[in-house]
């Protein structure tokens, strides 16, 4: 009501008996939290900690249902009643913020090996998962039965666990995906062949599992709208398998998603290169044909995309998985009209799902909180404010700074440039990865309300740094970009990335970007030349550019761009030298292809390098020498070692606060 | 069901094809350039012209009473006209009208009430006459073109109120939702006065002016300019951002523009990164300028 | 010949549950919508310009009185309640509403939509009882000569409309029509005994709907990406990783210089005229 | 011009009184009123102590629009994460002639107003006296409204016109009105269903429970509330105004920060926020009331400060009836001597001097002052948690500390010395003998 300027967000919705008070959903996702196949504290503590920041529905990771089922080590497996305990921890936790919170449950069937159970994988049809690659054993109806008991039983243990529903993952990693999708099913019994015997497997689970958890719990299907792979589910079919499941009478809601696991994950968890709410077409084709509320999923981040897509009917609550992690208060937050203070999500996948496939926990780039709700307590300001000076207001600097300020240290932050951000900036001036700014934006927005004092322009040194009777220096003066051995000096038109996003180099006509550090500065810049018109090749000394690329999904993307753009890549390419030979500059850079040990000359006008970068360490030495007693100096990010973001705020937060 | 489309000059109302597709694709078009407008139905399959002149509600209910009677269920856009129109015609047929309605069906239609707070279900036990709220339903266009057919009907008369003239729509005052062109500045203006400036350059443009969230906080333009996660969310085809770094409350609230200028100080934010066309300068003083070009344009 | 104003009794903000869609409304919170104190004060200037006089009718419960009370201190020579204490169709109402006025009101002005119902058909409905002119959702009105008006009514998109009507007429007024009259202290004392007829109601047919509810929006109808093409083009579509975007331009350029480039691009593009 | 014996401005419960009594009295009186009805400007209730009503409406508990006859009432300290209560029931309270209610402001005010109408005053809404009209020899002869034709004449006006009345300032009879001498009082309103009102504060049927707090307002001066109605309840704070000013920190944060406080937040959870509201409070007490009266014009009601603001005690729908009625009865006895000069009108005061109303004020004057102060507001509420703390802690194996040492650790941490608290206990006894 007056609390709020949102209509539809903050209205409660009755998902079957339980009241959801907001719009609101943390949908499941994989965290790695798990122990021995049990939930943990840290679960609890993670689900807590968004249920405390305003989500109005939690839904769990996913149990699984059988011992056949344990795609990758970190599963919570259900069906052992051990897990009740843990269960309990977890809703407990998360009922003392008044949040529903369901279990969702799950067998992926195919899309598994059998490398962890010792088992082999169960699906509808022997055919092999195109990622793990192991053919599965076709299940008979005996097995069908030990599945359906399976979910049941799984069921059983999360009513005696406390949750408020239940929520079958029939989506992008499951058996009843398997069943349903006629690429993955082609039995000729009464579960394969037309949609309805597709579907006989989800129809009686969903009966099963009611009986099981009675009709004080809520109940939900999560179905793929669209699993973008050949003779797959289409959203045609999707919207029919809502019809049945609406039909069937036992369904309080349903969810959605698209893709599938192990074939089209970059568009499941699809990254800043996709638009905002890529999939609401999928909620809004289910929602125009059952009554049920639907929940839409897919890149929402901030409150206003998911207020509109409820004014447009295209969902009845909104998935916000990503946002919640980067800010576990980004429903208060929103609700107390402070949207703006939002930590948005970038959606660089790097910490989050990046972590997953690295079998790591779940964690943020921007929020150094995620993945240790557990061991950290909470921030107490200190009863001794210091004086704190951090050099350099790139990510490392304004993370110390803004962990210092919040512990009510006084903070000064000097940058040699007229503005924050260093190479985050930098980096997001390319089009396609301007959300990835949100991140040293979100900082300097932070830092300015927690009262850190900028002062931009003001290049460092020793003694003006020591002027300013710091008790704790942070240096964070970041990397230079160091020329390879094989560079000649007077090469004017070998020049690095950063040359190139700072708009000191212009390169036109044929551009070699070399990649050697196998992320985003080669395929970015790459795709931002080729824009402007150059004609690119992209060449490495690795078996494929953006090697890096794959674990934050952004591989598929580049490879899709590159093709359109003519964008030519190149392997297994070590740079051995550059020769001028022409007046303007241009020249050839001649390679060593290490398979064959053949060299390869390469004529272009520009070459643009993406090359480890070399620390900006003189002011810390300078400071550690010139520093009296009682001044503590200490580092973070770059400057220590070049490395990617996340280390910055790693270290930023580590150091900032402890002064 | 039908259709019954209310035109003026050959232009379709607000929700003329959610109407005619809620109909199943049959409508009549009636006013004065009604094959004009009936051309650019896009959920039509068949269409009857009516060719009515200009608005006339009470006249016209009376030369279509004989056509529309042969149809169950008569759906009007909620638009103006269609508003106006719907009550005559249910009055002429004695059918019940269900005003007000985001679904209809042969058996009765869901109605908004209060505001848009609460939906009553209403079923009709006959024929019924029913608006249909514009924007409810969103269409899903036709790639076949209707059938189009005049129809012939025998003139009546009322006692109507006389159509003098049309105004053109000024940017200045209308909707910000549904503007075509807006021009809209952020922090980077500096201030109130800047903000005056841009309604002129608005309006020399022929667009209609925004902000962003903090310009309308700190009071340099009333709270209903302010485009953005908590204010106006807009649809328009050119979005011209003077200061507007972009952030990204403000940028979901832009709806997906043709074209896009950006103009900032600084080079990476994010706007600049969205824009066609990004220009590095200050853009107090472009303004400036620009307001001395369009205003010497339209001196001469 | 005389003027009518037709004022409607509404909760501004009525409680309603989110989960069920009811509704509590409370007198305390009810009165005229500003549409409503703008149809009158358009009567009352109406009347004054033709040298007659202001009937205020409402078709509301007894607690509507009160705003009946305060049109007649703010100027309005009688005022009338049809006995209506349920919501209504807007049929109905108007044929209680045109039985109520006697025949030689020949003007009547209505708010342009009410806040409870808010279709604004009440009007229109009148207008077909009395065969009469009508005038809806005016923004501007103006005697211009016995029993004529001029009036400027709001269309789609911004548009507007410049129409005359004669009497008979039914007019209907946004809220900006109108800054409505502050009532004398001697209106405000004699309103407070003055009688205000009653009538009763007599079409029974008051159609409850078959069920209501919270307000849900209807799913717009958004198309899948791609469409029917194949996986792979879907998955384009989806992403727009080859959408044929112009290449960005990204210029440092003098104010003086901005501005002419500005322009120009605006002249590319079709945005300039002239 | 409209003629009146008696113009009373404002029909809160002190003006609705004052008109009540004139009326009942023969005069003829008008009761002006801003808000379109009585009541209208806080939609939502307080605590009412009925008991003045009884002889201007005997049996009035069977006709006045209770929300919940309060039969517990609850005296707290809060510390960040400790609380301490003082929790008191009855249920003679909940029995006729009863003690307080919760009631809905526009309820209670419309029907006491109305009880005025009954008796023969003229309730006119929706208008704002302006000013005050003086006479050819500069007394007070009616007032001027904001209507055309607005004036209304009358030998005698009672100003009922709220906090910082503007015609007791008009007419010169305030002296002080340093901002110490306001709080301001800010209110939410939060829907829960009625049976989970019964369940959390332990009540059934219609009784009802008042919490008064202190300790919940940090660097503010001031004190917390929260009490029921049937399906709602009122929680909120009174905060000096001149603190206020001073902090960073808003009155509905300082709301949101009682409603966080743990013992305070399962009572309140998943309310549904209906209203939020703020008004001033003159809570100077008997030493920073205004003159009550001058030639023609009497003040009542919050406008001459009448709001026991005590600490424990917040009551001022009580005192406003008892002026009001006391202004009724003197404007009566003006009236019938045909004699509206200051000297006639000063037995106003001295009705109310002989009365409960100025007894209570005088002899609590030294009340405000004290609760307010810093060592009240924080060292105590944290001393005596401190202390039951220590006692109540089982430390085994440790053996139980003594009394003295938990008391004199604590008093320690609270950065008090025991010389003050000696000194607030003396001065507590003094306030409230």
């Amino acid at each position: 009501m007056s609390t709020s300027r949102y209509r539809y967000l903050f209205s409660p919705l009755r998902l079957g008996p339980v009241v959801v008070h907001n719009r609101i959903v943390f949908s499941a996702h994989l965290t790695n939290y798990a122990e021995d196949g049990l939930p943990t504290e840290q679960h609890a503590a993670y689900y807590a900690a968004r249920a405390a920041g305003g989500a109005g529905l939690i839904i769990t990771e996913e149990h699984s249902t059988h011992p056949t089922d344990w795609p990758y080590e970190k599963l919570i497996h259900g069906f052992h009643p051990e897990v009740i305990h843990g269960y309990r921890r977890i809703t407990d936790a998360v009922h003392k913020h008044g949040t529903p919170i369901f279990a969702q449950i799950n067998h992926n069937g195919g899309q598994a090996s059998s490398m962890f159970s010792r088992l082999p994988v169960w699906a509808p049809s022997p055919l092999a998962d195109p990622l793990f690659r192991e053919v599965p054993k076709a299940v008979d109806r005996h097995e069908i039965a030990q599945i359906v008991a399976g979910y049941a039983k799984v069921a059983e243990h999360c009513r005696s666990g406390g949750f408020d529903g239940i929520e079958l993952q029939c989506s992008h990693s499951s058996i009843v995906r398997g069943f349903l999708s006629p690429a993955t099913n082609i039995r000729t019994d009464d579960y394969g062949g037309s949609l309805a015997n597709r579907a006989r497997l989800l129809l009686e689970l969903v009966a099963a599992v009611r009986e099981a958890i009675g009709h004080q719990m809520a109940l939900g299907v999560r179905l793929c709208g669209d699993e973008l792979i050949e003779h797959g589910t289409t959203i045609d079919e999707a919207v029919e398998v809502a019809r049945m499941v609406e039909a069937q009478g036992l369904t309080d809601y349903i969810n959605t998603s698209i893709g599938v696991a192990t074939a089209s994950l970059f568009m499941i968890e699809a990254s800043m290169q996709v638009p905002p709410g890529y999939a609401m077409f999928i909620p809004a084709a289910l929602r125009a044909a059952v009554q049920l509320p639907v929940v839409g999923v897919g890149r929402f981040k901030d409150p206003i995309q998911a207020e509109r897509a409820l004014a447009e009917g295209h969902a009845d609550h909104i998935g916000v998985v990503r946002g919640q992690i980067a800010d576990a208060d980004f429903a208060a937050k929103t609700r107390a009209g402070m949207a703006d203070d939002i930590r948005l999500c970038l959606s660089c996948n790097q910490e989050c799902v990046g972590r997953m496939g690295l079998n790591r926990w779940l964690g943020c780039i921007e929020n150094p909180l995620t993945g240790r709700e557990s061991l950290t307590d909470p921030v107490r300001v200190s009863a001794k404010p210091r004086r704190v000076v951090v050099v350099g207001a790139g990510a490392a600097g304004m993370q110390a700074a803004l962990a210092a300020a919040q512990r009510g240290h006084r903070v000064t932050v000097l940058e040699r440039d007229s503005q924050s951000g260093g190479q985050v900036r930098l980096a997001a001036t390319v089009p396609s990865r301007a959300e990835f700014g949100d991140l040293v934006r979100n900082q300097f927005r932070f830092c300015t309300e927690a009262g850190v004092e900028f002062r931009f322009e003001t290049p460092a040194d020793a003694e003006s740094v020591l002027r300013l009777q710091p008790d704790l220096v942070v240096v964070a003066t970041g990397a230079e970009p160091a020329r390879p051995y094989w560079a000649p000096p007077d090469a004017t038109r070998v020049v690095d990335v950063r040359d190139v996003l700072e708009g000191r180099a212009v390169p036109t006509g044929r551009v070699i970007v070399i990649d050697e550090v196998g992320f985003h500065q080669a395929t970015s810049v790459a795709e931002l030349l080729a824009d402007r018109g150059c004609t690119v090749t992209v060449a490495t000394p690795g078996m494929v550019v953006g090697q890096d690329l794959g674990i934050t999904l952004d591989m598929e993307h580049w490879q899709v761009k590159a093709a359109a753009r003519g964008i030519e890549q190149r392997t297994d390419l070590v740079p051995m030298g550059f020769s001028v030979s022409d007046s303007d500059g241009s020249g050839v850079l001649t390679f060593l292809h290490h398979p064959t040990g053949t060299n390869e000359e390469l004529a272009c006008d520009w070459v643009v390098l993406a090359c480890p970068q070399q620390p900006v360490e003189w002011l810390y030495h300078e400071l550690r020498g010139a520093a009296p007693a009682g001044v503590r100096v200490e580092r973070a990010g770059d400057c220590i070692a070049p490395r990617r973001a996340h280390a910055a705020v790693i270290e930023g937060e580590r150091v900032g606060s402890a002064p | 069901m039908i259709a019954l489309i209310p035109v003026r000059e050959g232009a379709l109302p607000l929700g003329a094809d959610e109407a005619v597709a809620e109909a199943g694709g049959e409508a009549i078009v009636a006013g004065d350039g009604t094959e004009v407008a009936a051309r650019h139905l896009r959920t039509a399959v068949r269409v009857g012209l009516a060719e009515l002149g200009t608005f006339a509600p009470g006249a016209w209910a009376a030369a279509l009473t004989a056509e529309l009677a042969a149809h169950d269920v008569i759906i009007l856009p909620g638009s103006a006209d269609g508003r106006d129109l719907a009550p005559r015609v249910s009055f002429a047929l004695e059918r019940p009208l269900l005003a007000g309605a985001t679904r209809i069906g042969p058996e009765g239609a869901t109605l908004v009430r209060r505001g848009g707070l609460v939906e009553e279900i209403h079923r009709s036990a006959g024929p019924f006459v029913a608006t249909l709220e514009p924007g409810c339903r969103g269409i899903e266009p036709l790639t076949r073109d209707a059938e189009i057919r005049p129809l012939s009907l025998a003139p009546a008369g009322a006692h109507d109120a006389e159509h003098l003239a049309m105004m053109a729509p000024d940017p200045s005052t209308i909707d910000l939702g549904e503007a075509a062109r807006i021009i809209a500045g952020g922090a980077g203006l500096g201030g109130p006065a800047a903000f005056a400036l841009l309604r002129e350059v608005a309006a020399g443009l022929g667009a209609s002016y925004g902000a962003s969230r903090v310009a309308a906080d700190l009071g340099w333009v009333p709270q209903d300019r302010f485009i953005g996660t908590t204010g106006v969310t807009v649809d328009p085809r050119l979005y011209v951002a003077l200061g507007i770094s972009g952030a990204v409350q403000h940028v979901t609230g832009l709806g997906t523009p043709e074209h896009v200028i950006a103009v900032n100080l600084d080079a990476s934010a994010p706007m600049m990164g969205m824009a066609d066309l990004a220009i590095v300068t200050d853009a107090r003083a472009l303004l400036k300028v620009l307001a001395d070009r369009l205003g010497a344009t339209d001196d001469g | 010949m005389s003027v009518a104003a037709c004022m409607r009794w509404v909760d501004h903000r009525p409680d309603v549950d989110p989960l069920t869609g009811d509704i509590a409304t409370d007198p305390r919170r009810s009165g005229p919508s500003d549409a409503d104190l703008a149809a009158l004060e358009t009567a009352l200037r109406l009347a004054d310009s033709w040298n007659t006089e202001v009937v205020v009718v409402t078709a509301g419960p007894p607690e509507a009185e009160a705003m009946l009370r305060d049109a007649l201190a703010a100027g309005a020579a009688r005022a009338v309640r049809v006995d209506v204490t349920t919501s209504a169709p807007s049929e109905v109402l108007a044929e209680e509403i045109d039985r109520a006025l006697d025949a030689s009101v020949d003007t009547i002005v209505c708010g342009a939509w009410s806040l409870d119902r808010g279709s604004g058909a009440v009007p229109a409905f009148l207008a077909a009882r009395r065969a009469a002119a009508q005038a809806l959702g005016l923004i501007t009105v103006s005697a211009v000569g016995a029993g004529r008006i001029e009036a400027i009514r709001r269309l789609d998109g911004g548009r507007r409309e410049r129409l005359a009507a004669e009497v008979p007429m039914v007019l209907s007024v946004e809220a900006a029509a109108a800054r409505p009259r502050r009532a004398s202290m001697e209106g405000v004392l004699q309103a407070k005994t003055a009688a205000i007829e009653i009538c009763a109601v007599r079409a029974a047919l008051i159609h409850p709907p078959a069920a209501t509810g919270p307000y849900r929006p209807r799913a717009r109808f958004l198309a899948a990406p791609g469409g029917e093409q194949d996986a792979r083009s879907r998955i384009l579509a989806l992403s727009g990783a080859t959408s044929n975007r112009t290449p960005p331009q990204r210029l440092e350029l003098e104010p003086e210089e901005a501005a002419e480039r500005i322009l120009a691009q605006l002249r590319e593009w079709g945005e300039l005229e002239g | 011009m409209a003629d009146f014996d008696v113009v009373v401005v404002g029909a809160g419960p002190a003006g609705a009184a004052a008109a009540l009594v004139a009326a009942r009295g023969g005069a003829r009186v008008a009761l002006v009123e801003r808000g379109p009805f009585p009541g209208s400007k806080n939609m939502y209730g307080g605590v009412v102590y009925g008991r003045i009503l009884d002889e201007l409406l005997p049996r009035w508990w069977e006709e006045i629009p209770v929300q919940r006859w309060v039969t517990r009432r609850v005296t707290m300290m809060l510390t960040d994460h400790q609380s301490l209560a003082l929790d008191f029931r009855t249920t003679a309270w909940g029995e006729a002639p009863y003690n307080g209610c919760t009631t809905l402001r526009p309820e209670f005010d419309a029907w006491l107003a109305g009880k005025a109408e009954d008796a023969g005053a003229t309730l006119i809404c929706s208008t704002t006296a302006v000013g005050l009209r003086r006479d050819g020899t500069g007394r007070v002869a009616g007032v001027r409204t904001d209507r055309p034709g607005g004036d209304l004449a009358a030998p005698v006006v009672i100003a009922c016109d709220g906090a910082n009345s503007f015609l007791a300032k008009e007419a010169g009879l305030y002296h002080h009105s340093e901002p110490e001498h306001f709080t301001l009082g800010a209110k939410e309103v939060l829907a829960l269903p009625r049976d989970v009102i019964e369940e959390r504060f332990g009540l059934t049927g219609n009784d009802g429970a008042d919490f008064e707090i202190i300790g919940c307002t940090g660097d503010v001066a001031g004190g917390g509330f929260l009490y029921t109605n049937l399906d709602t309840v009122s929680v909120g704070v009174v905060l000096r105004i001149s603190d206020l000013a001073r902090s960073s920190t808003r009155p509905e944060e300082f709301i949101a920060g009682l409603k966080a406080h743990p013992s305070i937040a399962p009572l309140v959870a998943d309310g549904e926020l209906k209203e939020y509201s703020a008004h001033l409070i003159p809570e100077g007490g008997y030493d920073a009331m205004p003159e009550l009266s001058t030639d023609g014009l009497l003040v009542a009601g919050d406008a001459a400060a009448m709001c026991l603001a005590a600490g424990i005690w917040l009551e001022g729908v009580n005192y406003a009836i008892g002026s009001g009625a006391a202004a009724g009865e003197t404007a009566l006895d003006a009236i019938r001597r045909g004699d509206n000069s200051a000297e006639t009108m000063a037995g106003y005061r001295q009705r109310l001097e002989r009365s409960w109303v100025l007894q209570d004020h005088k002899r609590l004057r030294g009340a405000p002052p004290l609760v307010l102060s810093p060592r009240v507001q924080h060292h105590m509420p944290q001393l005596a948690c401190d202390i039951l703390e220590g006692l109540f802690t089982v430390q085994n194996p440790e053996p139980k500390p003594g009394m003295a040492r938990i008391s004199w650790r604590a008093l320690r941490r609270s950065g008090m010395r025991l010389r003050d608290l000696a000194k607030d206990t003396i001065s507590v006894l003094r306030t409230y003998r």
